[in-house]
């Protein structure tokens, strides 16, 4: 079963968290980052992320396998929007369930941590002003 | 003897296209430098990383025949 | 609005998680405990959780609020059940909005930690061996 | 001259009753020690909290009449 994914549509988060639930769990951490109205003090209006979709999906893979390996967790998986997204809509989910808070907790910061730095997503917001560009953080 | 390179964010605005057809190269560097210069590319080949066939490869890699090149620039998904 | 809340029966995690959108948070952590068919090494049957509900819904809220203070949050809320609970039910729910993922995350990490040392709710639990006890950890 | 006496948990099932109306102590400490001695509670004070009229309080807080008093024993929630 395949832990992280793309999709180019709003997703419904609730499938998601279900298929992470077990009887040896007790415990379930999730993260969603949401379309943010403000970045770096200028107003956006918007954005579309760009995926390069074979090596995002092969790396975002590698990330969660990884995850597993790394923290004592039940499951973990993360599902990343691209093309067009609206202020407040849904860009990224991550959750991971363990018997326990700590590993659950330390899980998903770490697999959020990842995908930032790791997977080749680009975001391109539109600003207030009316301009609009790339972001590749240094 | 050719490879297809790839394109994303800002080298694909930079480039007018999402991919192209190029003889094959000496080296991955080499084809970067050559592109940036073509292209007017802003970013400086040390702030990329350069996939081959959907695989993230050392630049030291050969490029091989057929090959499907892209370079990576800065991430900014989540 | 009240920020913590007790509930006597099952409840959906979307409402809770609808709240606390906001056109300002790009960031958005939760956590959930579930009943685990596990603790110390001995199989759970099922649990029952009960609270001084007066004092459980002043101390909840006054850690709700101390969280708002504290982590540069915009909201946050929780939810913890009470009564009969079957292996994999929801028992605890936290979630918290930021403009960023760190207090995001510190601040769900630090509600669920305070509301499970300091809220007076108690668990018993039933074994597979047949017998049950109240949950007091020292 | 009475208070309201609150068992939660092991303390309530130990007690077999969930409240009970009891004369105006002169303490909370001596209060509980007293109600530990009658229903056998199995834990020592200084593991438990106590509060009056749904507040936590010290235990030096002199009991007042009609309060309803509670003992709070370690809590397991979460």
């Amino acid at each position: 079963m395949k832990r992280f994914a793309l999709s180019d549509a709003a997703f419904d988060v609730a499938p998601l968290r279900q298929r992470l639930l077990s009887p040896r769990a007790g415990a379930f951490a999730s993260f969603e980052g949401w379309v943010r109205d403000h970045h770096g003090g200028r107003g956006v209006l918007g954005l579309r992320y760009e995926a390069y979709a074979a090596l995002a999906e092969a790396e975002g893979e590698r990330i969660l396998a990884e995850a597993v390996q790394r923290f004592d967790i039940v499951d973990a998986a993360c599902l990343h929007r691209t093309g067009e997204l609206a202020i407040g809509e849904l860009a990224v989910w991550v959750g991971a369930s363990a018997a326990h808070r700590g590993p659950a907790f330390d899980a998903c910061r770490w697999i959020i941590d990842e995908v930032k730095s790791r997977v080749p997503i680009w975001k391109h917001e539109r600003y207030a002003g009316g301009d609009a560009e790339w972001l590749h953080p240094s | 003897m050719s490879i297809t390179v790839l394109y994303f964010a800002s080298l694909r605005d930079a480039a007018g296209v999402a991919s192209e057809t190029l003889p094959l190269p000496d080296s991955l560097p080499a084809l970067y430098e050559s592109l940036r210069a073509r292209h007017g590319f802003a970013l400086a080949r040390d702030r990329l990383r350069v996939a081959m066939d959907g695989e993230f490869v050392a630049w030291d890699t050969p490029p091989r025949e057929g090959a499907e090149v892209a370079f990576i620039p800065p991430v900014s998904g989540g």
